[in-house]
């Protein structure tokens, strides 16, 4: 008998919990809600699919946040004041950002230092860098905006899936796809198992470090390209805190947080979760500020705890395989 | 056509980082309790993207209007734009947005953040005369619209007066506690404060954490140093009784209020309310009778 | 006290060294000091009276990083206790008030600790919740407003002085050596760096690793209780929607450079509150520079990668700099 | 190419290899040769310096002087990837690859077979059961490889090696879990590898394995090269003096002098142990003064049987006593506080806590024994650290060194005396002689009869069948989880327990015919 799998065990909290909101309010259980909690959490689900790659390889990317700033900022004044044609400027800040992925992963490998701190130096880094561009935010008029924030397919019930949302989606399968199925994806998961040991077994290690951070930040890039179109304009402080929104969709979604284990898919399902949570307490509105931060927590708690306690039971008959000795 | 009394309103507040936020969000449910509005809260938590959740789950709710404390001034649009289609009458509280978006919202009830700093300076430049005077400056929030405001506006005022001189400007993130210290470190690096004549705090709450640091250097706030601050928190006036503090700026918590008749204007006459509701920035000083003013704000949940 | 500060320290007191050394140039009064009103003044004392709350932090930081975990809500339990001080202070005797907020801190080290070591979370989230809760708990028992006391004695723990040394740095000073005397006067230390660097194989060896984890949380907790109470004592009032806020990454990051690694293992209490120290000087040199503010982040980043840097294990500090020069120019 | 006369070319060619860590000379100007088709044994005691050779050479460590010539031609590798590529393939000792992916992955990480840019999941997995099969593995390589034993974990990191298809093999310690059957079939692969001429390196402490391989012999000792001899030419006890230094005790033969001691007093009883889907219940008295020996096939329980004796694992069905009286055994805490000590056979993961120093590590379970509130002195525990270090001959014989950088055989030392610190009353050893050199090999052996002769009670998992039958008072033999016979006295040899474990086997034999 095989157990339910971890990810499966996610996609059911998922839906329970969905149920159970719809049961509260009738609202929630519309394609609208459902658009709205992808289109609302598109930033979110591309930078957590980018984090999900560092956390796996046992990593960890403070800076997301902050990139996500800073690019917001660069695009909105390239466009508006700088004059720049908005593709040249996206191509530009995704550029940008990997560099600055690529230059962080670096740090670590060459120097050997904690990814922690020395993506957190990042995180101040990025943003510090928005704040010298532009402590105002600086609305974004290009027509491309109003297009683009505009496009969405309708779906049956009134819902739109914004084009935001299809990005997303699209950067999701993509992420998993590359995670999945490919030799850097496997290699992701052999740096996070073990660093020296993937090296022994031929891995560049240096080499994937450099580019797994690369490819966070470019995610985070594409996030703030995505959160730019989200709010047609660049503000140096938005995106503050996501990086701890992204982590904890990460771990909820399944990966373990030292490495080697995870799934872009279970991200995503944690991305869903926490918007849930924020769906749920915003339909209810009648929570005071701190209300609504003890009940974030309460949600959070229930959802992960609903969650283990399940994918403890399933593995409950550990019926360890008793192999063919020769 | 909904009734005044049945009305729903769903505000999207910004969060509680200030005492003063915390009036204003109590202060709201009063007046909506005044007048049997069902208002719905959701509370933003200082971010955007929860802001603009928010006022989307409040269109799929189908609430009569919404309210809006906007945390910043660019990007509405496109929600905005949904809440229009959904004929939602959205109602600015607080700050007012960008241009781009001026007919996409009913009205917004403001106070002018410039005009505050400019209160403030034209009251010091008016109390100093002619005498020179070295200012120090605590900002808000790097980056808050606010904050950007409040220094403009003091700027302008400053700027007509030769003699005053803003001589350091650093960030109290709108903090008691970063207040303090960020005037510890003005009055080391000023002389032990000898070197400075008056403080411009733009809220009240670093100006409490400053007054606390004069102090304890030794110096006498509100008389070896001047004090000019923006919100009207109860605190500051205990400190101006006290004879710690000297002027303050006021800046309404009662932003809902008008918003509120405004909304039922629309809906049961069709009164359109004029695009911009401005609240009085009223200057406050020792001799106001900061102690009625103490015991008038204190039960109003700052 | 060798087993306090072991020989790695050298980079460490470089960096703070260095550090202050570029503070006073761009404050020539940095080092002055005066007697003002029974106690010392200047921007020394500034470094150390405002460097306490992270201090303390990172000594509950430092353990809970050492069993491998890492504690993310230090902030919140700030702002709790400071707000559970704040209400208390007028009508309940010092003593009153400091077990009840330390009490409070506690519980939540235990809340932490369960979530951890009994349910087997992984500590960033299980600690993420208690982080977005614990604020909100603070805001509720403030209401979201700023609690404000007048008690002297409450007043005096954030703002008096011994002997001319403000009480938070002796309260600190006297955590540290409390803490030092605990951990490496019982075998907690060894127990505990065991659990982090191994904790199958201490399980193994018959360590209650599980107790072990309970303890540094708990311990965490105490910790950042007491930096909660400073805080509020400070400025006579509780700001549960500011007090501590993202601290919790000042002290994380005061214990790596500490050189304490967060996968878990060695560590050494007297490097992590050195490690405050090292931020604390920095954001005070930044405060005195006269900057605009905007630069602050940026000054902070390369100040922190060059803190880093100095002792990464590949450099291993000057020595090895000296070396690789060495080497590069025969 | 050069050397196209000479019949045996060499392949490799080592000259004046030195490296050192910081204060430790791990090599000193070490040369050494493989020629083309050849299997060549390096050996040496525990810390002689082979793996560290073998890193060098493969520029895992970068080495401090020397240089290596491959096929005539200068190489110099930075890392493993660059040496693979060079056409030097090696099992690492360490190394159990990585437990958290598939079987497959291991076998074809960073060479999985691709098209368009993805991964033949399909093709991989076929291909990875074909290699396994060479090895006469048949299990599920979709699975997580740290599903599965050491000892397969071990053939994995063999095949893979082997299917790298390089010019050099070289293999450290690649035979130290695996039982007879396995290691006649690596031998088999390595002959036929041999054959293509491809140089094999091999090191192994089992002498017995490497006269039956090895056409050569290289020598190390501290770090230097002691000498190299064909195989065939070099006698054993000559050999055995090379690696150290000095003559080896005689230590083979069979514990005849206890047998006629007093009737012992039992130490600790378990009564229908056991625990469903781990291990049957079993039956089993431990003595003082007594050595069990544990035998059994890979994955026939033994370790299993280990925990659940120790308190590692819970048990879900009858009882332990001690002393006659019947005891709580939830928790290795529990096993420690009765006496009990437990050397995990997988003394890395489960083992040693590598960043704590030597000192450290010894003095953990006593003082996790002791509790909090009784901590050994400084003073206490350099004693004890110094008194263990010599008993056991640890080297480097610095109590102050981090464990991790200690030679595998040395770590295990330490763990020895990690427990005997606590004075146990009995010690459950999981193949305590696992990657042990022939001196300290005989050592420990020495030490398991002296624990016992002091009364202590052993439970010793291993292997090797001669050594069970050398020190065991008794014999239990596993089978399938379950205990099946139990052997003692005169009845204790080799072929008696291969019967006993071979009843399944030809069992087995008959069931898939
Ligand atoms: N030949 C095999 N094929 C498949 N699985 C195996 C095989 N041998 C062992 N295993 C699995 O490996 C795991 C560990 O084996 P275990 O430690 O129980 O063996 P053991 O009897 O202790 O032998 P040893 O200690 O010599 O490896 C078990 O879960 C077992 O199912
Ligand atoms: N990374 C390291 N840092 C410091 N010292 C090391 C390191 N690796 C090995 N050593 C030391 O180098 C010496 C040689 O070790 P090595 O592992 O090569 O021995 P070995 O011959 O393989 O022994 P064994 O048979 O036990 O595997 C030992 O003294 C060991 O302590
Ligand atoms: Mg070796
Ligand atoms: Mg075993």
């Amino acid at each position: 008998m095989k157990g339910l799998s971890p990810l499966l065990i996610t996609a059911i909290v998922l839906v329970a919990g969905f149920a159970a909101c719809a049961v509260q309010f009738p609202n929630i259980a519309s394609t609208r809600v459902i658009g709205n909690l992808l289109t609302d959490n598109a930033f979110l689900g591309i930078v957590a699919t980018g984090m999900t790659f560092v956390i796996i390889s046992g990593g960890i990317d403070l800076s997301v946040g902050s990139v996500i700033g800073f690019t917001t900022v660069f695009v909105a004044l390239a466009i508006e004041r700088w004059g720049v044609p908005p593709l040249v400027a996206f191509v530009a800040i995704l550029v940008l950002s990997a560099a600055f992925g690529a230059a962080m992963g670096a740090i670590i490998h060459v120097f050997d230092l904690p990814p922690f701190i020395v993506t957190l130096a990042g995180m101040f880094l990025a943003r510090g860098a928005s704040f010298l561009l532009s402590t105002e935010s600086v609305p974004v008029t290009a027509p491309i905006y109003s297009t683009v924030s505009d496009f969405a397919l309708r779906m049956p019930g009134g819902g739109r899936l914004s084009a935001i949302a299809i990005i997303m989606l699209a950067i999701v399968i993509g992420g998993a796809l590359l995670l999945h199925l490919t030799r850097f994806g496997a290699n992701v998961y052999a740096l996070g198992g073990n660093r020296a040991t993937a090296s022994l077994m031929g891995v560049a290690v240096g080499k994937m470090t450099v580019k797994i951070y690369m490819l966070s930040s470019l995610f985070a890039g594409i996030a703030g390209i995505v959160f730019s179109f989200y709010t047609s304009a660049g503000y140096s402080l938005s995106a503050v805190g996501v990086e701890l929104d992204s982590i904890a969709a990460v771990v909820i979604g399944g990966t373990l947080l030292t490495g080697g284990q995870g799934s872009v898919i279970g991200t995503f399902l944690g991305v869903l979760i926490q918007g849930m949570i924020q769906t749920y307490i915003n339909f209810d509105g009648t929570l005071s500020s701190w209300w609504t931060k003890i009940a974030t927590g309460i949600l959070l708690f229930a959802f992960i705890a609903l969650q283990q306690g399940l994918v403890a039971l399933a593995r409950r008959p550990v019926a360890k395989r008793v192999g063919a000795a020769p | 056509p909904a009734n005044a009394a049945e009305l729903t309103i769903g505000f999207s507040q910004i969060g509680s980082e200030s005492g003063w936020r915390a009036a204003e969000t109590s202060v709201s449910k009063q007046e909506a309790a005044k007048r049997k509005v069902n208002l719905k809260i959701a509370d933003a938590q200082q971010k955007q993207e929860n802001q603009i959740k928010a006022i989307r789950s409040f269109i799929a709710q189908n609430v009569d209007a919404i309210f809006l404390a906007p945390v910043v001034a660019t990007g509405w649009d496109a929600v905005l734009k949904e809440a229009k289609e959904a004929k939602i009458p959205v109602v600015l509280l607080d700050r007012d947005i960008d241009p781009s978006g001026k007919d996409l919202y009913l009205t917004a009830v403001t106070s002018d953040s410039v005009h505050e700093g400019e209160v403030a300076g034209d009251w010091l430049a008016k109390t100093v005369g002619d005498k020179a005077c070295n200012i120090v400056e605590l900002q808000g929030t790097v980056g808050a619209s606010v904050a950007a405001n409040r220094k403009k506006g003091f700027d302008t005022a400053v700027a007509k007066h030769a003699n005053l001189k803003i001589v350091r400007s650093q960030t109290g993130d709108f903090t008691r506690a970063k207040g303090k210290e960020v005037m510890e470190s003005f009055i080391k690096a000023e002389g032990g404060g000898k070197n400075i004549c008056a403080v411009y705090a733009h809220n009240d709450d670093m100006m409490v954490g400053a007054i606390q640091a004069m102090k304890e250097a030794g110096l006498k706030p509100g008389k070896d140093i001047l004090t000019v601050s923006i919100d009207a928190v109860p605190d500051i006036f205990k400190a101006m009784v006290a004879g710690e503090a000297n002027a303050t700026v006021e800046l309404t918590p009662n932003m809902a209020g008008p918003a509120f008749d405004a909304v039922a204007a629309f809906k049961e006459k069709g009164t359109v309310p004029p695009k911009w509701i401005q609240t009085e920035s009223r200057l406050l000083t020792a001799t106001d009778n900061p102690q009625k003013e103490y015991d008038s704000k204190k039960g109003l949940g700052y | 006290m060798t087993a306090l500060l072991p020989r790695r320290g050298l980079a460490q007191i470089l960096a703070l060294i260095v550090i202050l050394a570029v503070d006073r140039v761009v404050s020539p009064q940095f080092f002055d000091l005066r007697l003002q009103d029974g106690r010392l003044f200047g921007s020394l004392i500034d470094v150390l009276d405002r460097g306490t709350p992270v201090a303390l932090l990172s000594l509950g930081m430092v353990l809970v990083i050492a069993t491998r975990g890492i504690d993310l809500s230090v902030g919140a339990v700030m702002a709790i206790c400071g707000a559970i001080a704040a209400s208390l202070a007028d009508s309940y005797s010092l003593p009153v008030v400091l077990a009840a907020a330390l009490g409070a801190g506690l519980v939540c080290g235990l809340w932490n600790g369960f979530l951890v070591a009994v349910l087997g979370m992984q500590p960033i989230v299980a600690t993420l919740i208690l982080m977005v809760a614990g604020r909100g708990i603070a805001q509720l028992i403030t209401e979201g407003r700023i609690v404000t006391f007048t008690s002297p004695d409450l007043v005096w723990l954030g703002n008096g002085a011994i002997l001319g040394v403000p009480v938070p740095v002796v309260i600190a000073l006297g955590m540290l050596i409390l803490t030092g005397a605990v951990v490496r006067g019982s075998a907690l230390g060894l127990l505990i760096e065991a659990t982090g660097g191994n904790a199958r194989a201490s399980e193994l060896a018959g360590v209650g690793t599980r107790a072990m984890i309970l303890a540094v949380y708990v311990w965490c907790g105490v910790c950042a209780a007491l930096a909660g109470v400073i805080a509020a004592a400070d400025i006579m009032g509780a700001d549960a929607n500011n007090a501590g806020l993202w601290l919790e990454l000042d002290a994380i990051l005061a214990v790596v450079i500490g050189g304490t690694s967060l996968f878990g293992g060695r560590f050494s209490l007297v490097l992590a509150v050195l490690g405050a120290l090292i931020i604390q000087t920095m954001n005070t040199g930044i405060l005195l520079s006269g900057y605009p503010p905007e630069f602050n982040l940026l000054v902070k980043a390369v100040v922190v990668l060059a803190v880093l840097l100095l002792q990464s294990p590949k450099l291993s500090g000057f020595a090895g700099i000296m070396a690789r020069l060495r080497r590069a120019n025969p | 190419m050069e050397n196209s006369l000479d019949p045996a070319p060499s392949l490799l060619e080592v000259r004046g290899i030195s490296k050192s860590f910081a204060a430790v000379r791990a090599l000193q100007e070490v040369d050494f040769t493989l020629r083309a088709g050849e299997i060549h044994a390096l050996l040496g005691e525990n810390g002689a310096g082979k793996s560290t050779l073998i890193k060098v050479i493969t520029g895992v460590f970068p080495r401090d002087a020397g240089l290596v010539r491959l096929g005539g031609e200068e190489v110099a590798p930075r890392s493993a990837k660059a040496a693979l590529e060079a056409g030097i393939a090696t099992v690492y000792q360490e190394v159990n690859l990585l437990p958290n992916l598939s079987v497959a992955q291991n076998l074809f990480l960073d060479r999985q077979p691709m098209r368009f840019g993805i991964v033949r999941e399909g093709e991989m997995r076929r291909r990875a059961k074909v290699l396994l099969a060479d090895f006469g593995l048949d299990i599920d390589v979709a699975a997580p490889l740290g599903n599965y034993s050491v000892a397969i974990q071990h053939v994995t990191a063999i095949a893979r090696a082997v299917d790298l298809s390089a010019r050099v093999l070289i293999l450290d310690e690649p035979t130290a879990s695996l039982d007879r059957h396995e290691v006649e079939i690596l031998f088999g692969i390595m002959r036929q590898l041999a054959k293509r001429g491809i140089g094999i390196v091999f090191v192994s402490h089992f002498l017995d394995q490497v006269y039956e391989i090895s056409d050569r012999i290289t020598v190390l000792r501290n770090g230097r090269l002691v000498g190299e001899r064909e195989t065939a030419s070099l006698p054993r006890l000559e050999l055995i003096r090379m690696m150290l230094g000095r003559e080896l005790a005689e230590t083979t033969g069979a514990r005849t002098a206890t047998s006629d001691r007093l009737p012992r007093e039992v130490c600790a009883s378990f009564q229908n142990y056991g625990k469903a889907g781990y291990v049957a219940p079993f039956n089993l008295e431990l003595r003082h003064g007594e050595v069990v020996g544990l035998a059994g096939l890979l994955g026939s329980g033994r370790t299993e049987t280990a925990r659940l004796v120790f308190g590692a694992e819970r048990a879900d069905g009858g009882q332990a006593m001690v002393a006659g009286a019947s005891i709580r055994l939830q928790s290795p805490r529990d096993g420690v506080r009765h006496g009990f000590g437990y050397c995990p056979e997988e003394r890395k993961t489960d083992g040693i806590v590598a960043e704590l120093t030597v000192r450290e590590n010894i003095v953990l379970a006593l003082q996790a024994k002791r509790g909090l509130h009784r901590p050994l002195s400084r003073r206490e525990q350099d004693e004890i650290a110094k008194r263990y270090v010599k008993m056991l001959d640890i080297r480097p014989p610095d109590p102050e060194r981090p464990v991790g950088l200690l030679s595998g055989g040395n770590q295990q030392k330490a763990l020895l005396a990690r427990w005997l610190a606590t004075s146990p009353r009995l010690l459950v050893l999981d193949e305590p002689t696992r990657g042990i050199d022939v001196g300290a090999h005989a050592e420990i052996i020495r030490l398991i009869r002296e624990l016992c002769d002091d009364g202590l009670a052993l439970l010793v998992i291993s292997s090797e069948l001669d050594e069970i039958v050398t020190y065991s008072d008794r014999v239990i033999v596993l089978r399938d989880r379950t205990h099946v016979e139990e052997l003692s006295g005169e009845a204790i040899d080799v072929t008696n327990i291969l019967g006993a474990i071979a009843a399944d086997g030809a069992a087995m034999q008959e069931a898939r015919a």
